[in-house]
Formats: structure tokens, C-alpha cells, sequence
């Protein structure tokens, strides 16, 4: 009985962040429109697109080879993998023995390394561009994620995303200063790893300032489609990461009733819009920085990370 | 008696060696020698596994070497995990070779080497004394040092021969004394070091650092390594990076963790930053190469980096008395030591293909590959993305056993650690993703886009054995990746030897589990499963709903087409970023630009400088200073034999005067 | 009378009358088939007298554990040495280098050398020792002179000069030494006796001893080719006849190290800053480092390995001067399996000379493809005396390292970095001779391998099993050091 | 007056000589100071055999006399003639500090044997000062003289201290032996010097001229 429902609910978690995930960009893009004085599309505008995107003919280059057709649909099924492993809207026992930060950080490396190989496959300079800096950027976030996890983890004793949220959920005081910085170094990778502005702008077709959509620049039809579902999933973990990890309250714990499961989702739902707007404005304020100023940026994140994991020895009397 | 099992292999390689050399010339021989020395190999590794299993310490004494001490062996846990590591890599490698020794120009010079070489590692990890244990270690180097040069026309090849040559000296001098200060009244037996462990340990570790150091390859000592690994035919470098750094590491394993007894912690600190250094200059040096072997050796550093990083860290947790996360360090290290022999001698291998197949190693030449060789590149991408840690492979299994380690340093009494240990952590998953970076460049740039050159797009796919061999190195990476918990398992009384405790025991499908107290779990069955289910729901899905049409068409050039294949992303230019951003804090990287006058046709030129410190600094000086004293010293061959008297005379009367003096 | 029967005197017999036979016999292939003959039966002779062990003295001779090892040694290598010689010296005709005449000549010479270092081993008066030496060292000069060359005068009246300054402090020595124990145990022959001596070697005067040993180290250390006081060495070697040079780095120089050992025996409880055990480390040393450092720059493929020769010299007094069972053990090992290496090096080197017709680098290279037997036998013997395994010599530089570890650790890494320089410049060697592409002449080798692959086979043995008997009078003879 | 003072008085004289020796700058009167300093010798070994009683001593009186005092002086005399280097000045270093260089070596030595304990004889002692002293001057010489004739001349000064020592020595055998030893070697050494290729080969006495033939420069 308990296995199916928390296999239930692994499945559930799983349609769910696919299904959600197009709106969540929708959202922002709406947000964006309504900021720059314009009605823009209707937040469900990006179901539409991916799906002619997947009616549309496929053209791929005499050159690609078996890499460039295999990439999109591994990038989406290993992003779908570790947005599933997050909690979203409520525990998921069935994964949480899976759902650890390391991995998820893992899958979406993965995903990294299969997209820059496919913006090589093809042999031109645009893709060789957007892979270079692409993983210049990967050599800057994941160090920083890294100590962001080390944190969370002297915090909660465990790298388990279930178990953080669980002890984030009873804070201890004395704590929130190290999750702040933790925090803010977390939102700022999220943006580097979605490539918002300021770091890369997804709305941008001008080459010399394009990073992740130079390595995509070959693709169209439904392999486009597949990389586009994967970038909206992949902005959702983020949020939901961010989400689960500094603001737990209202995650459905297991076994609870539909009722609480329906009050998590729309918890979370509204955490959902709540970051949607937030981005939205920040890329509004800010402008794209140049590719070698990314480096800092992330760098500060790094740097705000290191400074949590140190103040959680000060603050902790080991 | 396991032991002489595992003395019997060796022997028989030796003899095989021996043989090879007489009918090495043969057209059988490469085939028949290697065949042999593979099935040998094959029963060392059988033999290494029970006595893993069965966990039993075996010892054994000749009458050998020198006449009062004898030759010792000992066949514990230890020893047991790294034959495991050589004669897996020695079986592999003999495999490979049956298919890729074809190729060789002048068999003779190599096809009776490997044999011994591979005996001489075994021989070293089996020995239980001092004398044995420097006479094996010093015939691999020699051995090694017969294969490095035996593609003797090439004088790099020569001199990279000589610089590794006089370096292996320098590490088993190292070694000598180091063994020589633990010995007490000349009891060169491991025993009895263990009894009565080191007396200095500050400059025991120093000295083993330098002497195993040296051959495993860490900063700053490293420079010979990626001279001498790529020199080598394929198969050797594999041997030399994948087995024989191992070997070195387990040098440095037997003593700081077997011989010395308990170790300080502040000596822990010196291991963990020389290995987080060595890790980050290791992948940021391969990133700068061009020459895919020489990129591979480099990361052969970077490793070692990670492993030193993870048994510095078993060295601090074991002297804070932590079992449970020393054991988790040393298993995560031996793993480590395990997987890094895997995908590094398949990497190795899919080089060598490479350079049979096209004649070269600089990448930059290459390109389009996975058409013409699309199975080693299948190979070759599965130990790339093993060795840039991303799940479900073996590489991010190891690595996640090391953070996971690293994220229990809270519970160290000592500042320096609690703040090193997290740094550390922090240059790990930047070299991690360097390491990335590098591959993605590596496999990119040879294997995708096109043909940068005639040979490459002649190349054609290497022959059966050597795919099988390969085949079976990407098979090892999976399975280790996708069951850690079978391998740590394994390794458990390994661990037990060390650190005085074992990671938990964890069932070939259930997740790994680091330490009891915290309750992560790594499962790679069920990362990989999902992977390949959602991969398969996904692309079902596609088939299923979406527009199957497809059209071939042309690459969108702007508008103006390619007419120059070299004008791809190269090596330089993908790494150019990341040059810019760490290679010119690391080696002063400098570019210099020269762009021609409007007008004028010439071609603009860039030139990207690099300073390796570790080469200036270190090798060059000592280089400097021989041949300035020797240049100062040569007169002393011209003298007039009147000046040659008065030498004798001076040195006469000095004598007589200090003996008036002070006797 | 009775004494010329036993196998001591038969030692020492049997090349004096060869070598008078042989001044008389003008055909050379004859005289090289009685050389290599006589040679084997001292070599038989020896080995009886190793077998048959008859203790004790007998008028001026006497057998004891220190010499009878040094006696078999030098009669297997002067055995071995004859037969590579015959093979070159018919090589040397050939080309003309030299006339039967000089070969006469020169099989005089080798025999009245063989039988002057035996005696000089086997003699137990200071002063017949010294008087043999002195014999030993002129017929070397003169064999080192035999072809005549401005080169090969000039080495050898170096070598003349040089070695004659060195006898005259090494008879002062002696006589210094005589002076000393003359009053302890009267006058005469007793205070000449080495086992007298050694009986009342605590009685005898420190200070005048010193003095003694101070003359004693330079003036046979000058036959030892220890630095500052080895500059015949090197020309002697490269412009000699190449199996002289084997004969001479293979055995006079163990011949006149084996003379300072005795009398560095006479020093129970000595002390002091200039004892004879730090005057041997720091010439040892010296000589090491210099050696080592003196190789890089050669281009005379006989005159590097000279200089190698120096450098084993070198550990070798080191280790002696070190003492203690350890040490002394390494020193005596090292002695054997250098003479062993090193004289197969240097009939390897005779055929390279033979086959390029040259013995400067220059002219010199890509051996194991042109003659890959003797490249990789030449290869081998280097990789031998460079102190690597599975060779003897690896064993004694363990045990001399790790004695001066434990004696001296700052010595001990001196004694390390000069290892490290001369390694290099060994491999340097290997390159430039051995691998890349031939060069120079590609004759063919006509001779015989079979000296030097024995010679290997005797390292490659020790260096991984020493046999017991061996080992017990190693042992013993360590013990008698002190 | 006693035999301590004879003997004294002549192994003290040998030293003088030797300074003389050092003195000399031009070959003639060199060799004649030699011849001066070999017939002391003889004296003085001559006078040992009285005082130790023994007769064969009186043979390497002999030989010091016949051969060094007589024999050789003449040949080098003629030597020089024969090859016109009798007028020729040849030191390298000045002679009032090699006669300075020379007292601190005779200082040297005396320090040196005043170590020893008078265990043995005093006339053994005296005698080994002198002739350490007598080695040492030799050895100065032929480092300080050009001319291969000084150099022998140098060398057989030493070889003299060196027989003066074995006769002071008491009772020591074999001296006549070795002094005939040495005395073949000087010979080689003069012929070698005369006859030994080098004069056809080397058209000056010059040890430098010969080491003009480097093997390797």
C-alpha cells in the first residue's frame, strides 16, 4: 500500500515538473512583457511553440553526426531526472534515497557535457563558441555549488534534499545568516546555469553575445523542441531547488492526506509565480554583462558559498 | 598459498620476457607473447581476488637478495586491491596489445619489456622489505624507462627517457633513505617498521611524498610524467598511467598508512593541499595540450591529485579517531585508484588507436573521427565522460564517495583542517569540472565536427582486439559505476587495514552508503535506470507524437562557406576562455596579437605563451647547474701534470696541517 | 723449498715463468694462446687455493680471508681479460695499431702484472707489497704507452710521473709505519709482518700512525685513482690498449684500495677528525661528486668510463671509511661486482672501438640497430654500473646508502646527489652510444661476446642471490675491518 | 761528540741543502748541489751503519754515492748540454717565497713528529723530522720548477728523505732493496726523460710542451 503511493507520487512529481515546466517560463516571459509596457504572449505561449516545434520538419547538417541527434533527448531525459529527484509539493519518499544534491548536480553536468558536444558535432565556430564558454561557466558554478552543499550539509548533516528541507523546516537560529548567503549564492547560480541576463540572454539570436544559443544554433523541429523543454525544465528545478531548500514550509509530508497533498500544491504553485515574477524583474533591471565578467559573477557566488560554509564553523561549536 | 600464486605469475612473466627476447623479431610473437602474458595476468588478477575475498594475510621468505634479511612477501588486503589494479591493467593492456603490437615498427624493443614490467609491479606490491620492494619498484622504472625509449629515432623520445630515468632515481633514493631512517639496526623488513614505527614521521612522509611522490606524479614533481608516458607505445602509456602511478600510490599508501603507525595531523594538511594543487594544475596543464596523449597524461596528474586529496583526508579523520569517515576517505582513494586504472588505460587505448589509425596525436589535426572509427569513439566517450565524473559512470561514483568524505569534516577538532578540507573540496569540484571541460575539448575537437587533415579523414577503424579490450574497459566503467556498492564492498577489508573500520556493507543493488550516521545514499542502478527510462519514454514519446521528418542539408555557413577545414574550433581556440581566466594566474599566460596594417594581405598572427613554474623553477635550474659545474670542473682534464703535482702536494699538505692541528 | 709447492706460491709462479716463456716466444698467436693458458691455470691455481685454504703464512707469503678473495677475483678477471684480449690485439694487428713486436712485449707485461698484483695480495711484508705494487704500476706504463702515439706517451709519462710521486709517500708511509711499531715489536721483519702488526696494532703510537696513514692514502690512493689525486687515470685508460684499461680499472685500482684497507686494519680505536675513516669518506666523496660531475662533458668514450671508475673508487672508500659490518660488507660487495662490471664494460667498449673504429661519441651511435647484441649487452653493462637492478651493484649502494643513514644522513645525501649526477650522465651515455640513429662505420663483430656476457651473468647473479660461503667470509672479513 | 749530534748534524745538513736546492735557479748549480746533497746522504747512512752495526747499510752508502752523487749529476750535466737548456732560468714561483713556503713545511713537519710519543728513539724521531722535511722541500721543488731536469732533481731530494728515513729507521730491512728500486726508477725516469720517444717527439724538456698532447680538449 505505502509502496505504491510513494511510487504514485514519484510519477506524479515526475508529469508534474514536465507539465509545469513550460509555464514557469511562460510566467516569466509574460512578467517581462508586462515590466517592458507590452501585453506579450500569453503565459501558456511556450506549450504552443514547443509543440510546432515538434510538428515542424527536422534538418540536420550533412556533418552531425549520431551525437548531435542522440544529445537532445538525453539532455531532456537526464534534466527530467534530477527536476523529478527535487521536491516540489511534497515528499517523495520513493526518491528521496536518490534525491541527493551531489547527484542532481551530476545529472545536470551531464546534460552540460552532452549539449557541448553536440554544439561541436557540427564544426562550426558558433557551436565551438557557445560549448567553450558554456563550460567556462560550468568551471565557476559547480565549484560554487559544491561549497553551497558542503553548507547545507554541515547544516543538516546529510546531502539529502528531503532531510535539508526536514531540518531547514526546524531551523535552529544562529543558522540564518550562513542559509542567506547560501541563499543569494544559490539564486545567483541559478541564474548563470539557466543563462539569464545578466549572464546570457535566451531571447538574444546576436552570435558574438550568445552562449547557449550558439551550441543550439543547428538545431530545429523537435530536437529544438526537446532542448527548449529541457532549458524550462531545468529553470524549474532551480526554483524548486531554491524553493525546497530556503523555504520548505508548506511541503506535504508523506503519507498525508489529498487534502495537505492539495495544499502543498498550491504552495508551491504560488512559490512557482512568486520566483517567476522576481526573476522576471532582476533581468529587467539588470543589463547582459560581458562573457569575461561571468567569471566574477559567479565567483561571487563561490565566494558568498565559502563564506557560509565558514561561518557555519564559527557559528557552530564543533 | 595464495602467495605463491601471486609470486608464480611474475616468474613466469619474467621467463616470458626472456623468451620474448629471443623470437621477438617473429611475425607469432607479438600475438603469442601478449596472449601469454594476458592469460597470466588474468590468473594473477583470479588470485588477487580470493585473497580479497577470503581476506587472509599470507607471508612468505627467500633466501634471496640480501643474505641476513632475505626477500619478504606479504599478500594482505592492501596488496591484494592493487594487484587486482595491475594485473587487470596488465591483462587489458597485453589485450589490447595483440591488436595494436601489429602495428609496431621495431617489436623487438617493446614486446619483451611488458611482460617484465608488469611482473616487476606485481612484484613490488607483493614485497615485504625494504630491499625487495626498492628492487622491484627501481626494475619497473628501468623497464619502463627500455619502453619509453623504444621508439629511440625520436630524440624527445630520448631525452624524455633521460629526464624520467634520472627522476626514478631521484624517488627510489628518496625512498632508500626513507626506508633507511624507519629501519632501526638495519632491520630492513616491513615488519619490523611496523613494530616500531617511524621515528620522524614529519621526515619520513616528506621522503615518501618525494619518493612515491615523484613516480606518481604530484606538484611539483610532476613534470617528467607527461614527457615520458605519451614517448611510449600505446599500450605501455596505459600501463604506465592507469597501473604504474598506482603502484607509486601504493608505495606512498604501505608507508604513511602500514609502516609509520599513527600519523600527526598537521602531516595530513601537507598531503591534502599538495593533492588539491596537484589536482588543479594537473587538469588546468591538460587543458593547455593539444597532443591528446600528453592531455591524457596531465590528467593522469589530476587524479592523483584527488587520490592524495582522499588519503590525506583517511590520514586526518584516522588521527582524529573517526573510523567510520577514515574509511570512508581511504575506500573512496582505493576506488578511486581502481576506476582512474580503468578509464585511463581505455583512454590510453582509444589514443593509440588514434594515432595507428591517423598517424598523429595533435588533435588539431584530427576531427570527424566518429565516423570513420565510430566504435572507439563509442569507447572513448564513455572513459571521458567516466573521467569527468558525471553519473551513472564510475568516475562520479569515486568522486561522490570523496565530497561526501570531505562534507564530514565538520566533525575534526582542528581548525586547519575544518578549513582546508572544504577548500580542497571546493578545487576538487573546480578540477572536476575543468576535467569536463578538457574532455568535451578532447573528444570534441578529435572525434566531431570534420577532418582537419587528409589522415584523418583516411582513418579507418582499429581491428577487433583492440575494440574488445576497449570494449571491456567501457564495460568495467559502467559496472563500476552503475554497482559501486559491489567494489566498495570488496575493498572493505582493505579499508579494515588501514583505518581500523570498513564502509558499510552495501548489497550489489542497494545504494552505496558512506557512513551510518548520515543517511546518504548513492544507488547508480537506479540513476542509470532512470536515465535510460527516461531517455527511452522521451524518444518513444518523440517517435510517437512528433513530426518524424528529416531533411540532410548543408551546415548555415553566414553566407560564406568554409573553404579552410583547419578554420574549426581548434584545441587553442576552445580553451581560449579558459585560458584567459585561470592559465594566466596559473602560468602567466600571455597572448599576443599581431594584426597587420590595413591593406596589407599578410595573415594576422596569434601566439599564446605559457610558463610551467614546475619545469623553470625545478628541472630547468638543476639542468643549469650540472652543466655550469661541469663546464667549471672540465679544466681539471687539461692540467700540465706540474699543476697536477702541485694538487697532490696541496692536497698532502693540507691533510698533514689539519692532522697538526686537530688530531 | 717446500712452500713453492703450495698453491700460493703457484699463484705467483706460474705467471712469472709464463711471462718469461712469452719474452722468449716471438710468434704473437702463440703468445696469446699461452697467455689465455697460463692465465687459467692461476685461475685454477687460485681456485684450489680457495678451495684447499692453507691457513697461515709461509716465508713471505701468507693467506688470510681478506686476500684469498681478491686473489681468486683478480685471476678470474685476468682470465677473462686475456681471452677478450686475444680477439682485439688480432683486431689490433689487423689494422695495424701494432706489431708483433709490441705484442710480445705486451704479453710480458700482462703476465709480470698478473703475478705482481697477486703477490702484492698474497705477500704478507709491508714492503714487498709496496715493492709489487711499484712493479704492477711500471708495467702498466708501459703498456699504456705501447702504441706509441703523442697521445699514448703522454698518458703514460703522465701516468709515470704521477705514480712515481705516489710510491715515493706510499714508501714513506711504510717506512713511518715501521718506525712506529719497531719499538713495540723489535726490529727486523716482525714490525714488517701484517699479522704481527695487526696483533700489536693497539699498542702502537696514534699520532705517528696518522701521520703514517696520511702518506699511506695518498700515495697508494693515487694508484686508487681517488680524487685530487687521479689525474693519470683518466688518459691512462682512454689511450692504453682497451683490455690494459679493463686490467686496470677491473684490478690494479682494487689492488691498491685492498693495500689501504690493511692498512686502515692497523687502526683499532682510532678517532678524531683525521682518522682514517673520515679522510677515506672525504676523499671518497670528493671523488664521487667530481667524477660525476666530470662525465658530462666527455667525449672519449674510454676516458667516461675511466671517470666512472674514479667514481666507484670513490663509494668505495666512502663506505669503507664509514666502517662497520654494513658498510665494510657494501665495500667489499661493490669492489667485486665493479671489477666484474666494469671490466666487461670495458670489453664491450672494445668491441664498440672495434666496430665503429672510433672511440669518440662523435663517431659512435644507434648501436642496438646496427649491433643489437653488443647495443644491448653495452646497454646492460651501463644500466649494471650505473647501480640499478637487477645488478649487484644495486645491492651494495642499498647497504652503503642506508649505512650512511644510519652513520651520517648528511653525508648519506651528498653520497645521493653524487649517485643522481653520474646516473644521469650514464644515461646520457646510453643515448648517445646506444639508441638513435647508427652512426660512424657499421663493421662487423667479429668477436666473441662470451667475456662480458659471463662477466654480467656473475652480477646479475649476486644481485639477486649472494651464495653463503660468499657471504660468510664477506662477513667475516667485515668483521676484521671493524 | 756523541752519535746523536753526528747525526743530528748531518740529517740537519741534508735540510739545508735542500733549502740550497730551492735556492738554485739555474739548472748547472742545481745539479751540483744535488751531487752535494747525495754525498751528505751517503755520510750519513754511512754513519747509521756505524752506530746501528749494521754492515748492509754500507751498500746503500754505496749506491748513494756511486749512483746519485756521481752517475747521475754527470748524465743530467750532459743532458742539458746536449739539449743547450744549461743556461736557462725556469721557476715558477719567485724564490724568496718558495723559500718562505719551505720554512712553514719544515715548521709542519717538526709539529707533526713532535706528536709523537717518545716511544720510539729519539734518533729515529730527529730523523724522520729531517727527512719529512726533506720529502716536503722535494715535493715544493717539483712543483715549483718548470724544467723537467729540476723536477727530477725534486723527485730525487724526496727519494732522498725517503732513504734517510729508512736508515734512521732501526734495524728496518729491505733498504738496500728499495734504494735499488728507486734508483731503477730515477734511471727510467732519465732515460725515460732522454731517450723514452720524448726527445725525438718534444723538441723542449718542457712537462707543459707535453701536455700540449690533450687527449680531449
Amino acid at each position: 500500500m505505502v509502496v505504491s503511493e510513494t511510487l504514485i507520487l514519484a510519477i506524479l512529481q515526475a508529469v508534474l515538473v514536465m507539465a509545469l515546466a513550460p509555464l514557469l517560463t511562460g510566467i516569466v516571459r509574460k512578467t517581462k512583457a508586462g515590466l517592458q509596457r507590452r501585453r506579450g504572449a500569453s503565459i501558456f505561449q511556450p506549450y504552443r511553440d514547443i509543440a510546432r516545434l515538434m510538428r515542424k520538419e527536422t534538418i540536420i547538417s550533412h556533418d552531425a553526426s549520431w551525437i548531435f541527434t542522440a544529445a537532445p533527448t538525453f539532455i531532456l531525459a537526464a534534466t527530467w531526472v534530477a527536476a523529478t529527484l527535487v521536491p516540489t509539493f511534497a515528499q517523495t519518499p520513493g526518491l528521496a534515497p536518490i534525491a541527493d544534491l551531489i547527484v542532481i548536480v551530476g545529472l545536470l553536468a551531464a546534460a552540460r557535457f552532452a549539449l557541448a558536444l553536440a554544439g561541436l558535432d557540427i564544426g562550426t565556430a558558433f557551436g565551438g563558441l557557445g560549448a567553450s564558454r558554456e563550460m567556462l561557466f560550468a568551471t565557476v558554478a559547480e565549484p560554487a555549488m559544491l561549497m553551497i552543499i558542503f553548507g547545507l550539509s554541515l547544516i543538516a548533516g546529510t546531502t539529502r534534499l528531503a532531510e535539508i528541507a526536514a531540518t531547514v523546516q526546524a531551523t535552529v537560529p544562529g543558522l540564518h545568516i550562513s542559509l542567506m548567503l547560501a541563499f543569494v549564492g544559490l539564486a545567483m547560480l541559478a541564474v548563470v546555469e539557466n543563462g539569464r541576463i545578466p549572464v546570457d540572454n535566451p531571447a538574444t539570436h546576436l552570435e558574438l553575445t550568445m552562449v547557449h544559443e550558439a551550441m543550439i544554433l543547428e538545431y530545429s523541429g523537435r530536437h529544438l523542441g526537446l532542448i527548449e523543454l529541457a532549458q524550462a525544465l531545468k529553470l524549474l528545478l532551480y526554483v524548486s531547488l531554491i524553493a525546497v531548500v530556503f523555504i520548505p514550509w508548506g511541503l506535504a509530508p508523506a503519507g498525508s492526506t489529498l487534502l495537505a497533498y492539495g495544499l502543498g500544491f498550491g504552495v508551491y504553485l504560488i512559490k512557482l509565480v512568486v520566483a517567476a515574477k522576481l526573476l522576471a524583474f532582476f533581468e529587467i533591471a539588470g543589463a547582459k554583462m560581458r562573457v569575461f565578467r561571468v567569471p566574477q559573477f559567479a565567483g561571487v557566488a563561490l565566494m558568498l558559498a565559502l563564506l557560509a560554509v565558514l561561518l557555519l564553523f564559527v557559528s557552530r561549536s564543533f | 598459498m595464495l602467495i605463491l600464486a601471486a609470486l608464480l605469475g611474475p616468474a613466469v612473466l619474467f621467463g616470458l620476457a626472456l623468451l620474448a627476447a629471443t623470437v621477438s623479431r617473429r611475425r607469432w610473437a607479438n600475438a603469442a607473447v601478449y596472449g601469454a602474458c594476458a592469460l597470466v595476468a588474468v590468473a594473477g588478477l583470479a588470485v588477487a581476488v580470493t585473497a580479497l575475498l577470503n581476506g587472509s594475510t599470507e607471508t612468505l621468505t627467500l633466501p634471496l637478495g640480501i643474505p641476513w634479511i632475505g626477500m619478504h612477501f606479504r599478500l594482505d588486503a592492501l596488496a591484494a586491491v592493487f594487484l587486482v589494479v595491475v594485473n587487470l591493467g596488465g591483462a587489458v593492456a597485453s589485450l589490447f596489445a595483440i591488436g595494436y603490437g601489429r602495428h609496431e615498427t621495431s617489436p623487438e624493443r617493446v614486446v619483451p619489456f611488458v611482460p617484465a614490467f608488469i611482473a616487476a609491479m606485481n612484484l613490488v606490491v607483493v614485497s615485504d622489505d625494504a630491499f625487495t620492494f626498492l628492487f622491484a619498484w627501481e626494475c619497473m622504472s628501468v623497464l619502463s624507462w627500455a619502453l619509453v625509449v623504444s621508439h629511440d629515432r625520436d630524440p624527445q623520445n630520448l631525452r624524455a627517457g633521460l629526464i624520467y630515468v634520472a627522476m626514478a632515481g631521484f624517488g627510489t633514493f628518496a625512498l632508500m633513505i626513507c626506508f633507511a631512517v624507519m629501519a632501526a639496526g638495519g632491520d630492513f623488513t616491513f615488519a619490523a617498521m611496523r613494530a616500531h614505527g617511524a621515528g620522524l614521521p614529519g621526515l619520513v612522509l616528506a621522503l615518501a611524498l618525494l619518493g612515491a611522490g615523484s613516480k606518481a606524479g604530484i606538484f611539483p614533481l610532476h613534470a617528467w610524467l607527461p614527457l615520458a608516458h605519451p614517448a611510449a607505445p600505446g599500450h605501455v602509456s596505459a600501463l604506465m598511467s592507469g597501473v604504474m602511478t598506482k603502484v607509486a600510490v601504493y608505495g606512498f599508501i604501505r608507508i604513511t598508512f602500514d609502516l609509520m603507525g599513527p600519523v600527526d595531523w598537521t602531516l595530513s594538511l601537507a598531503v591534502i593541499a599538495i593533492g588539491a594543487v596537484t589536482a588543479l594544475l594537473g587538469v588546468l596543464y591538460a587543458l593547455m595540450q593539444h597532443d591528446l596523449k600528453r592531455l591524457l597524461a596531465y590528467h593522469t596528474v589530476e587524479n592523483i591529485g584527488i587520490i592524495f586529496v582522499a588519503l590525506g583526508m583517511a590520514l586526518a579523520f584516522r588521527a582524529a579517531h573517526l573510523p567510520a569517515a577514515a574509511a570512508l576517505a581511504a575506500t573512496a582513494a582505493l576506488f578511486h585508484v581502481f576506476n582512474h586504472s580503468l578509464f585511463k588505460s581505455l583512454l590510453f587505448f582509444g589514443a593509440g588507436a588514434i594515432q595507428n589509425a591517423t598517424g598523429t596525436r595533435d588533435i588539431d589535426r584530427l576531427g570527424g573521427l566518429i565516423r570513420t572509427m565510430p566504435q572507439t569513439a563509442l569507447a572513448f566517450l564513455i572513459g571521458a565522460t567516466a573521467i569527468s565524473a558525471l553519473p551513472p559512470l564510475n568516475g562520479f561514483a569515486s568522486e561522490w564517495m570523496v565530497f561526501q568524505a570531505a562534507f564530514l569534516s565538520g566533525s575534526l577538532p582542528q581548525w586547519g583542517l575544518r578549513l582546508l578540507i572544504p577548500t580542497a573540496a571546493a578545487i576538487l569540484a573546480l578540477s572536476a569540472a575543468l576535467a569536463a571541460a578538457c574532455f568535451v575539448k578532447a573528444f570534441g575537437v578529435t572525434f566531431l565536427g570534420r577532418a582537419r587533415s587528409a589522415a584523418a579523414t583516411a582513418a579507418r577503424e582499429t581491428d577487433r582486439v583492440s575494440r574488445l579490450a576497449m570494449a571491456a574497459l567501457a564495460g568495467g566503467c559502467i559496472v563500476a559505476g552503475v554497482v559501486p556498492g559491489f567494489f566498495t564492498n570488496l575493498l572493505g577489508p582493505a579499508s579494515q587495514m588501514l583505518t581500523t573500520a570498513r564502509m558499510p556493507i552495501a548489497n550489489a543493488v542497494s545504494p552505496l552508503v558512506p557512513v551510518a550516521a548520515n543517511h546518504n545514499t548513492y544507488s547508480g542502478l537506479i540513476i542509470a535506470l532512470g536515465l535510460i527510462g527516461a531517455t527511452l519514454l522521451v524518444a518513444a514519446l518523440v517517435h510517437l507524437l512528433a513530426n518524424r521528418a528529416t531533411r540532410r542539408s548543408d551546415t548555415w555557413d553566414c553566407g560564406h562557406p568554409e573553404i579552410n577545414l583547419l578554420a574549426q574550433y581548434s584545441a587553442g581556440s576552445f580553451a581560449q576562455p579558459i585560458r584567459r581566466v585561470y592559465a594566466s594566474i596559473a602560468f602567466g599566460a600571455r597572448e599576443t596579437v599581431e594584426m597587420p596594417a590595413p591593406c596589407d594581405l599578410a595573415p594576422a598572427k596569434f601566439t599564446a605563451t605559457l610558463h610551467d613554474s614546475a619545469w623553470e623553477l625545478l628541472y630547468a635550474p638543476v639542468g643549469k647547474t650540472i652543466g655550469f659545474l661541469a663546464d667549471r670542473l672540465n679544466p681539471f682534464q687539461y692540467l700540465t701534470i706540474r699543476a697536477y703535482l702541485g694538487i697532490v702536494f696541496v692536497a698532502l699538505v693540507l691533510l698533514l696541517t689539519g692532522l697538526a692541528i686537530w688530531s | 723449498m717446500g712452500e713453492f709447492l703450495n698453491p700460493a706460491a703457484t699463484v705467483l709462479i706460474l705467471p712469472l715463468t709464463s711471462a718469461l716463456l712469452l719474452a722468449l716466444i716471438p710468434n704473437y698467436r702463440v703468445g696469446a694462446w699461452l697467455n689465455i693458458i697460463a692465465t687459467f691455470a692461476t685461475l685454477c691455481a687460485a681456485g684450489i687455493l680457495v678451495v684447499a685454504r692453507p691457513a697461515g703464512a709461509f716465508g713471505l707469503l701468507f693467506v688470510d680471508d681478506l686476500n684469498i678473495g681478491f686473489v681468486a677475483l683478480t685471476s678470474l678477471v685476468g682470465f677473462t681479460t686475456a681471452v677478450f684480449s686475444k680477439g682485439y690485439i688480432g683486431h689490433e694487428l689487423a689494422t695495424g695499431h701494432l706489431k708483433p713486436a709490441h705484442l710480445r712485449y705486451y704479453h710480458t707485461m700482462f703476465q709480470i702484472l698478473m703475478g705482481a698484483m697477486n703477490l702484492a695480495l698474497l705477500t704478507s711484508i709491508t714492503g714487498v707489497m709496496w715493492a709489487a705494487i711499484e712493479i704492477a704500476t711500471l708495467t702498466t706504463v708501459l703498456m699504456v704507452g705501447i702504441y706509441r702515439s703523442h697521445a699514448a706517451l703522454e698518458a703514460a709519462w703522465k701516468y709515470f710521473i704521477l705514480s712515481s710521486v705516489g710510491i715515493a709517500l706510499a714508501l714513506f708511509g711504510t717506512i713511518l709505519v715501521y718506525s712506529v711499531a719497531q719499538p713495540v715489536v723489535g726490529d727486523g721483519l716482525p714490525a714488517m709482518t701484517w699479522t704481527i702488526l695487526q696483533a700489536h696494532a693497539a699498542k702502537f703510537d696514534p699520532a705517528l700512525l696518522n701521520i703514517a696513514f696520511v702518506f699511506l692514502l695518498l700515495g697508494y690512493g693515487t694508484k686508487a685513482g681517488l680524487v685530487p689525486i687521479h689525474a693519470w687515470l683518466p688518459d691512462a685508460h682512454a689511450e692504453g690498449p682497451t683490455p690494459v684499461s679493463a686490467l686496470l680499472s677491473g684490478l690494479l685500482l682494487n689492488v691498491a684500495l685492498y693495500a689501504i684497507l690493511r692498512f686502515k686494519m692497523l687502526f683499532v680505536g682510532a678517532h678524531g677528525l683525521f682518522s682514517p675513516g673520515p679522510m677515506m669518506i672525504t676523499l671518497g666523496l670528493v671523488s664521487i661528486v667530481f667524477a660525476g660531475l666530470m662525465l658530462y662533458r666527455r667525449r672519449d668514450i674510454k676516458r667516461f668510463f675511466a671517470y666512472s671508475s674514479i667514481e666507484h673508487m670513490g663509494i668505495i672508500a666512502f663506505a669503507f671509511g664509514l666502517g662497520g659490518p654494513l658498510a665494510n660488507f657494501a665495500g667489499l660487495l661493490h669492489m667485486a661486482m665493479h671489477s666484474l662490471t666494469k671490466s666487461g664494460l670495458f670489453f664491450a667498449v672494445g668491441h664498440i672501438i672495434r666496430v665503429k673504429g672510433s672511440q669518440k661519441f662523435d663517431a659512435i651511435g644507434g648501436l642496438t640497430r646496427s649491433h643489437p647484441l653488443l647495443g644491448w649487452t653495452f646497454v646492460a653493462c651501463v644500466i649494471a654500473i650505473a647501480g640499478l637492478p637487477p645488478f649487484g651493484l644495486f645491492t651494495s649502494e642499498f647497504l652503503v646508502v642506508t649505512a650512511a643513514v644510519e652513520a651520517q644522513p648528511l653525508l648519506a645525501i651528498v653520497l645521493v646527489v653524487g649517485l643522481l649526477i653520474s646516473l644521469g650522465a650514464l644515461f646520457i651515455c646510453i643515448n648517445r652510444v646506444a639508441f638513435g640513429e647508427p652512426k660512424g662505420k657499421v663493421d662487423t663483430d667479429e668477436g666473441t661476446l662470451l667475456p662480458i656476457i659471463v662477466h654480467l651473468a656473475i652480477v646479475l647473479a649476486f644481485g639477486v642471490f649472494i651464495p653463503g660461503p660468499i657471504v660468510n667470509w664477506f662477513q667475516h672479513v667485515s668483521r676484521m675491518l671493524g | 761528540m756523541d752519535t746523536l749530534t753526528v747525526a743530528h748534524f748531518l740529517a740537519g745538513s741534508l735540510v739545508l741543502l735542500s733549502f740550497s736546492l730551492l735556492y738554485q735557479d739555474r739548472l748547472p748549480p742545481l745539479i751540483n748541489t744535488f751531487a752535494a746533497q747525495s754525498l751528505v746522504l751517503a755520510l750519513a747512512i754511512g754513519w747509521q751503519a756505524e752506530t746501528q752495526h749494521a754492515p748492509h747499510l754500507l751498500i746503500t752508502a754505496a749506491i748513494e754515492f756511486g749512483f746519485k752523487t756521481v752517475l747521475i749529476p754527470l748524465v743530467l750535466t750532459w743532458i742539458i748540454r746536449n739539449l743547450k737548456i744549461h743556461r736557462t732560468v725556469e721557476i715558477v714561483v719567485g724564490v724568496g717565497p718558495t723559500i718562505l713556503a719551505g720554512m712553514a713545511l719544515v715548521g709542519l713537519a717538526m709539529a707533526l713528529m713532535m706528536r709523537a710519543t717518545p716511544g720510539i728513539g729519539v734518533l729515529a724521531r730527529q730523523d724522520l723530522v729531517f727527512a719529512l722535511s726533506v720529502v716536503l722541500l722535494g715535493m715544493l721543488m717539483m712543483v715549483t720548477r718548470r724544467n723537467a731536469v729540476s723536477q727530477v732533481i725534486g723527485f730525487m731530494s724526496i727519494e732522498n728523505g725517503l732513504v734517510l728515513a729508512a736508515t734512521g729507521a732501526k734495524g728496518m730491512p729491505f733498504v738496500v732493496e728499495t734504494s735499488v728500486a728507486f734508483s731503477v726508477l730515477i734511471a727510467l725516469i732519465v732515460t725515460g726523460i732522454f731517450l723514452f720517444r720524448i726527445r725525438e717527439r718534444f723538441d723542449s724538456m718542457d712537462v707543459a710542451v707535453i701536455d700540449q698532447f690533450r687527449g680531449e680538449r
